[in-house]
């Protein structure tokens, strides 16, 4: 609006907890960590972190394989967990579905379980021993298609992804369900005079209308995949077996960091990794922000 | 609509979604049905229900023996709650300010907001605690709801701030027209419309929370201040784990979880049947 | 006055029990003035948790310290106090002290507390169903393996590479020193004498490449925790390990068979015999504690006779590092321990000094074991692997970095 | 092709019954307008004609075939709705096009249709902006044409015209009318005003309260009304209502309409007083207070001066008198 | 206590100019009324007076103060939108309580007024429903009992009878007339309804594309328009236009309204045929094709009877046709 209107307080007033709070108690620390990386024991020591972490192969061999790796588990997630989310969301929010609140609880479950017990369970549905798929393929004939899933470097990257999907495929459902809930009734009835029905009246008015909101769902999973890492640590330990097959960043920055086993941890090549991680998400959320979300086009209802 | 709806396509639906639960709900079944297995049964047959032989309620016995549980579960349920409630009326207030209103910085503002999002906060972790050393926050419950405050806060201003910009402007206007205050139009209007939106960002928040074991760990370990996650960890240990009683301190876990969950589901419904006109 | 209460940080979930029952109030019962706390961490967090709180100041007054590097890199940031003059360190070997203290030896910082030792449990019932001996020699063992193949009734070795370091520890670390002659080859490779691509080094890696044949269907994705169930349900024969598994197994067995444990086989039948005597767990002060005084008093205490007693018997396979003769009841761990006698003790190859660099050499084993296991890499390349990764960053001669 | 029966159509939200029973036949190629006071159920009434909300007990045939449960977009009905309800994502031409595309009709087809409903209702220059950009007005003429390029068997308009200029009001009324005769198409129409619903049925349903009042051509309506109702609410200004005691007369209630009460300075059979004048240029109103009848309307030709509290005299037209009972029923 | 100066406003959409320099005063008390044509920025001005809109040039001045940059909540203006805007998570109630709640008003006092509003909008008996269950007219109604609970010192107020029935239009007309009597209040008041502009209004504003054409009282520019556009917009059904030269005439275009045009089966000096006839009750609209002048409209008060096609003539009341030169200046 005009410029010669009055400062607008209040825009301060509903920042600031938000902005307090978050600077002071996640802001501040992480950079305060994200600054390490340009120093070693001795001091400060500039971009050679980065040097070392983009130049020595050890380390750039590590980075670029769980770079590769995380990629991959983000491109699952886009094309099996988001889809299947929509199209959970989308038969959840048919006018009057019956059990829908049951449906949408039970797909929800999943999420809210632990990592711990999610690990556990499908490490003992997926083991070759104690066999729960193993025997269920059996039962269908299928025995022959099964393979210890976790334990072979072309298989366990993608089955942890799966099992991923399968955890969280309840966020994309939510949110989705809220939006397509946000459109109004009588667009819709429009649509059903229209004889736009079914699939079509999805593709041709829902859809559209919840771009905004795929786009989130996009960008969260985008900066969550490039975060995960707890699934992957409790299935298959900080160092990401086998051979690193299912290493990702996360993993990657915890080991480093951290420590791990006999690995003492290196908080400033960790912050160094830190740092580029960050700056791969900063730069994703960037395009998203300036590039799709100001193209998205929202409507009022 | 019972005039509206198609068999054929209410048929699909259901078979789609039924097939789906399954699949969703086989893994919490295994890991419920274990729960009350002997060790021996738990690993010679997993899929087998329980039998009066396989019976056996070491996991849930141990659990409740072991440590104050309900202290526990009690001290998860003040932090989750409190910090979803800051979160959301944090969150949200903030959204509000980015949605709603044109200012010089706000993009940058969103995107500071966001940066949250995008580094893991056990990285802060020195940091934070040295803080709440300083603060003498720690092993207090409050040092918790702190830190997940502000972890669950660029999510939330993330996610509220996209539903906000669907509230008809003509309704914010409506309310300027009769008087209301920013505030009061935030707090009158807006919130209880983007209801929908709050209930889905307080599941998002909750779970990670209830979930996480890291801070209480660093923060609030002691018997007083744990929650029921890091009590659980007890039964974790280096060389064997004791999976019944693992089993059995996270299904019950799952329980308040699960209601707080169709708390705000409840919410999210009926956010939308009040209905927006126009 | 108020008895003073002590924290002990620990890595050990699965002694809580131990410690509130029987060490602490043995402890509290001579020491009125003074209450322990025993607050154990999921292991996997153990190490970060503690750096956390050390460095931010709210870490518990006692600390259960890991061997080598890592309670050495506390101890040189000051987070751990000097416990050299201790009187209670005169109760332990040098050996025994050797993973806490500087390199160079002056300074020891931790009371060691116990050790674990490597060797293969195996079903004694299933032997004599089988009617087979304990094997001595590596064809013997073999040999043994194939027998159990061939017969079908059970899986000759339960191992899995999914958790990787069951294949570094309880494989490689286990059946190594008898290549490597102990001490000798581990000194020699500090030393720089010897290199990991030496016929000494590689031969480990080549036994286990020929374990793959032994081990169950889909061990690329077997757990430890599927391991240890596999060999406690008595669907495994043998079970390569280390001696702490005794405690965890006896209740778990019960009487559905018995178990037996034979050290690892020599090349030929003669040959020196080496043990894996790992020391893995030790004790030391906060250097911020508070109550300096009585930690100390508490760390006596632990470095006496009498906790070696209680500790042994109540944690059977973790074995009392002490000087002081212990009597242990468990039979097998009487077995496991009794092998001291017979054979040269040495610790694993890679903990002192040369895992202290990029790569780590420990995680890079891990990961070369679990591959050769699982026959992705061959023993060769990844002895040149792990040869090379150490070049990269350790100069021999210049230990202390 | 369009020919419509209603059959005890009965409708309840929670436990309100909003339609009580409504009876209806509606021809093939009819022009039906319903009428009746604000939430008397009009829209509610559409919509179950239209599928779009289910009927609670009744049955709705269309072309002899019993719809009741068939899905709306199987009904072959094209609506416009109160609200509008366009679709904010699209553009004008492509709300247009939409239902077209659907079915599949050609591209160039399409194209056509639209721009002659686009024509029709001048929105040619706002084709490719989407609603939030249209004033009200717009946005409704918006709504019309996407029914319109539908060319269904049977129309259902809720309010169309409701937010148009006069002229434009005149222009798509027409256009309607034109619409109606050229298709032959059945159209059931939602109006609140007088002139619409009085120009464009063949027939008028007034309904109160979710029931029939009384069906018929517009003016039957005007001239033989059955019941105090429906003779106050069709024709504007509404009817006066005159105490047939105070008029000696044998009725309860006397009806008079505005046009048919003369006034004059002197003489008249009812004295009164003005007490207030409107004057709409064409026409002048005078509302005239009088004893015992309260308020009564005069609708004049042209434009009349009279002072306010001038005392005056009314002569109703005795040829023109409705009289009713004491519930409201009509005396013939 | 609710002059309102608007000077020189303009506001532009992106590069499309919508309000092209509106200069205008309205008096303490006034009620001023804007018509136009669908989409010539009536809404849109009124938003700019709320506040709602920002000006792109110009002031708004309230009570001599330059509120050009002050809140809308802060200019004591109440609005009905034609969207409507209600709260749909409110009861009707709370929808009308709203304001008066936020400004600290007694619970007792809130409720009496609430309760007046409604009565007068024969809103009692959905006081506790929701927005989504009420009907169209009811919702309208809502939103007016919004406005008038507040009693605030200048009303805008945007088409908000047009989803009423007439009934009830005449009704809530006649209430915003009183509360404008009553209160004092300054009104602005945007609608397409002839009736309501003529009987409401002290003085309309004519808008055509976001400029102001003509502004006088209600029969100042039904007797004395300034141009074609304002003597076809304000009168309905629309003025004649009549070719100049065709008639003789100096002027280029002759405007004759529709009630003064004559209609006889013999004589009169346009002959025509009758193309169409509207029997709205209380008058008849005959439609008559000439030449060269096209359908021409007549308007008779009371009813009667014209076959299509049957010939007539046609003879204009010399004293009221009005001359308008080629571009459609009035020519006096
Ligand atoms: N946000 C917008 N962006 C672009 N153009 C707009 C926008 N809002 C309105 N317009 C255009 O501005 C013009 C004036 O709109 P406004 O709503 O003021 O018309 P109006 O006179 O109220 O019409 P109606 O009688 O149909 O309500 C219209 O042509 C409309 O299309
Ligand atoms: N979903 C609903 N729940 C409860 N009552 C409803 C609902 N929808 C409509 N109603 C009520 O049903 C009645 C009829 O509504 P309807 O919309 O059919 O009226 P209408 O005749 O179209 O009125 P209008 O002329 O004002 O549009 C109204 O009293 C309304 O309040
Ligand atoms: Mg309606
Ligand atoms: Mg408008």
């Amino acid at each position: 609006m005009a410029a010669r209107r009055a400062t607008r307080w209040h825009i301060a007033v509903f920042l600031a907890p938000a902005v307090l709070v978050y600077t002071a108690v996640m802001i501040l620390p992480l950079f305060g960590t994200l600054n390490l990386s340009l120093y070693r024991a001795e001091g400060f020591v500039g971009l050679a972190n980065f040097r070392t972490l983009f130049g020595d192969p050890h380390w750039s061999e590590q980075f670029w394989n769980a770079l590769r790796n995380n990629v991959w588990f983000f491109i699952i997630h886009m094309l099996v967990q988001n889809p299947i989310g929509i199209l959970l969301a989308a038969l959840l929010s048919s006018p009057r579905l019956r059990l829908a609140a049951f449906y949408r609880t039970a797909i929800f479950i999943p999420t809210i379980l632990s990592f711990v017990i999610v690990g556990f369970v499908w490490k003992l549905i997926l083991s070759p021993i104690w066999g729960i798929a193993p025997s269920m393929l059996q039962a269908v004939g299928l025995k022959f298609l099964f393979q210890p899933f976790l334990g072979q470097e072309e298989t366990a990257l993608t089955t942890l992804a799966l099992i991923s999907v399968w955890q969280f495929v309840g966020i994309p459902m939510m949110l989705i369900y809220a939006a397509l809930l946000s459109i109004p009734d009588e667009v819709l009835e429009a649509a059903e005079m229209d004889g736009i029905t079914g699939w079509s009246r999805f593709w041709k008015v829902q859809l559209p209308l919840i771009l905004p909101a795929i786009g989130i769902i996009s960008i969260l999973t985008f900066v969550g995949n490039f975060n995960a890492f707890d699934l992957i640590y409790v299935a298959q330990g900080a160092l990401a077996g086998p051979n690193f097959a299912t290493d990702i960043l996360g993993t990657f920055l915890y080991r480093t960091f951290f420590g791990f086993q006999l690995q003492l941890g290196d908080p400033n090549m960790g912050a160094a990794i830190a740092t580029a991680m960050f700056l791969i998400i900063l730069a994703g959320v960037c395009v998203y922000l300036f590039a799709i979300q100001t193209r998205l086009r929202r409507y009022q209802f | 609509m019972a005039a509206r709806s198609h068999p054929g396509r209410t048929f699909a639906a259901h078979a789609i979604l039924i097939a789906y639960t399954l699949i969703a709900l086989f893994p919490v079944w295994v890991i419920v049905i274990n729960s009350v297995k002997s060790r021996r049964a738990i690993f010679g047959a997993p899929l087998a229900v329980p039998t009066p032989e396989t019976w056996d309620l070491v996991g849930y016995t141990t659990v409740l023996e072991n440590g104050d549980f309900f202290g526990y579960f009690q001290n998860s349920l003040i932090v989750t709650v409190a910090s979803i409630f800051f979160v959301l009326l944090f969150g949200a207030m903030a959204a509000f300010a980015l949605s709603e209103y044109r200012f010089r910085g706000n993009t940058l503002t969103g995107l500071y907001l966001a940066l949250g999002i995008m580094i893991p906060i056990r990285l802060g972790t020195v940091a934070i605690l040295q803080g709440m050393v300083a603060a003498g926050l720690v092993n207090t419950l409050t040092a918790l709801i702190l830190v997940y405050t502000a972890q669950g806060l660029p999510l939330a201003v993330f996610i509220l701030s996209e539903f906000m910009r669907n509230v008809s402007d003509d309704l914010k206007n409506a309310g300027r027209m009769d008087g209301l205050s920013e505030y009061a139009i935030f707090f009158r209007l807006v919130l209880p419309l983007v209801r929908p939106a709050m209930a889905t960002v307080a599941v998002f928040t909750m779970i990670p929370i209830w979930n996480d074991l890291w801070f209480p760990l660093i923060l609030a370990p002691s018997e007083a201040t744990k929650t029921i996650t890091l009590g659980s960890q007890v039964f974790i240990g280096q060389f064997v784990t004791n999976w019944n009683a693992v089993l059995a301190a996270l299904s019950l876990a799952i329980v308040p979880v699960l209601i707080l969950y169709l708390i705000f589901s409840r919410q999210l419904i009926r956010g939308i049947t009040a209905g927006a006109v126009k | 006055q108020d008895p003073v209460t002590l924290t002990i940080e620990s890595w050990r979930n699965d002694d809580l029990g131990i410690w509130n029952d029987t060490i602490i109030p043995a402890f509290e019962a001579s020491h009125p003035n003074i209450h322990v706390e025993f607050a154990p961490t999921a292991p996997a967090e153990y190490n970060a948790a503690l750096n956390a709180k050390l460095d931010a100041g709210s870490a518990g007054d006692l600390i259960t310290c890991r061997p080598f590097d890592a309670s050495l890199e506390l101890y040189n940031k000051g987070q751990l106090a000097d416990l050299t003059d201790l009187a209670a360190m005169a109760n332990f070997s040098d050996v025994a002290k050797s993973a806490w203290q500087t390199d160079d030896g002056a300074h020891t910082f931790c009371v060691p507390m116990a050790s674990v030792i490597h060797g293969f449990i195996y079903n004694k019932t299933a032997f004599d169903e089988l009617g087979l001996q304990e094997p001595t020699t590596v064809d013997e063992f073999f040999a043994v393996l194939d027998k159990i193949k061939e017969d079908g009734t059970y899986i000759p070795m339960a191992m899995g590479t999914n958790d990787q370091w069951e294949a570094a520890t309880m494989g490689y670390q286990n059946i190594g020193p008898n290549y490597w002659h102990g001490e000798e080859g581990r000194k020699a490779l500090i030393a720089g004498t010897q290199k990991l691509t030496d016929e000494d080094w590689v031969a480990p890696f080549e036994q286990l490449a020929r374990w793959k044949d032994y081990l169950g269907d889909g061990f690329e994705a077997q757990t430890y925790p599927d391991s240890q169930n596999l060999f406690t349900l008595g669907r495994a024969a043998i079970y390569p390990t280390g001696s702490w598994e005794i405690g965890v197994f006896r209740p778990q067995i019960g009487d559905a068979f018995e178990m037996g444990a034979f050290p690892p086989p020599v090349q030929n039948a003669g040959d020196t015999c080496y043990i894996s005597d790992h020391t893995d767990i030790g004790i030391g002060m906060n250097a911020a504690t508070a109550h300096p005084e009585e930690a100390k008093e508490f760390l006596e205490w632990v470095g006496s006779p009498e906790f070696a007693q209680l500790y042994g018997n109540a944690l059977p396979g973790f074995f009392p590092l002490s000087n002081a003769q212990v009597t242990l009841d468990d039979p097998l761990a009487q077995e496991f321990i009794s092998w001291r006698d017979q054979c040269e003790s040495t610790i694993r190859s890679t903990y002192q000094i040369l895992s202290r660099g990029t790569p780590n050499l420990e995680n890079e084993t891990w990961n070369a074991s679990a591959n050769v296991i699982r026959g992705t890499e061959t023993p060769a390349d990844a002895a040149a692997r792990l040869q090379q990764g150490l070049e990269s960053w350790y100069k021999p001669g210049e230990a202390a970095q | 092709m369009g020919a419509l029966q209603l059959q005890g159509l009965r409708k309840s939200f929670g436990k309100t019954e909003i339609i009580k029973g409504v009876d209806l036949s509606v021809q093939d190629g009819e022009f039906v307008v319903f009428v009746g006071p604000s939430g008397c159920g009009k829209s509610t009434l559409l919509r179950m004609i239209a599928g779009l909300e289910d009927v609670t007990t009744g049955t709705v045939v269309l072309d002899g075939e019993d719809v009741t449960n068939v899905a709306p977009a199987r009904r072959g009905i094209a609506m416009v709705f109160q609200t509008y309800a366009l679709y904010p994502h699209l553009t004008v031409r492509d709300n247009m096009g939409l239902a077209l595309k659907q079915a599949g009709t050609p591209r160039a087809e399409i194209a056509r249709d639209v721009d002659r409903a686009s024509t029709m209702l001048a929105l040619d220059p706002y084709l490719d902006r989407r609603p939030a950009e249209l004033s009200g007005g717009q946005r409704q003429r918006v709504a019309i044409g996407r029914a319109i390029v539908r060319t269904p068997k049977l129309f259902v308009f809720d309010e169309p015209l409701s937010n148009l200029d006069a002229a434009l009001r005149v222009a798509t009324r027409i256009e309607i009318a034109r619409l109606h005769r050229e298709l032959g198409a059945t159209m059931i129409y939602v109006t609140h005003d007088q002139v619409e619903a009085m120009t464009l049925a063949d027939r008028i349903v007034v309904l109160r309260a979710g029931e029939v009042e009384q069906v018929g051509a517009p003016m039957e309506l005007y001239n033989d009304p059955d019941n105090t109702f429906v003779a106050g609410f069709i024709g504007s200004p509404k009817m006066n209502f005159l105490k047939g005691a105070a008029l000696g007369d044998r009725a309860d209630t006397v009806g008079i309409r505005p046009e048919h009460l003369a006034i004059s300075r002197e003489g008249g059979t009812i004295p009164g007083t003005v007490s207030h004048v409107e004057k709409l240029g064409g026409e002048t109103l005078v509302y005239v207070r009088t004893e015992p009848h309260g308020l009564l309307t005069v609708r004049l030709f042209g434009e009349h001066d009279f002072a306010v509290d001038e005392s005056v005299g009314l002569t109703p037209d005795a040829t023109r008198v409705f009289r009713f009972d004491a519930s409201g029923r009509r005396l013939r």
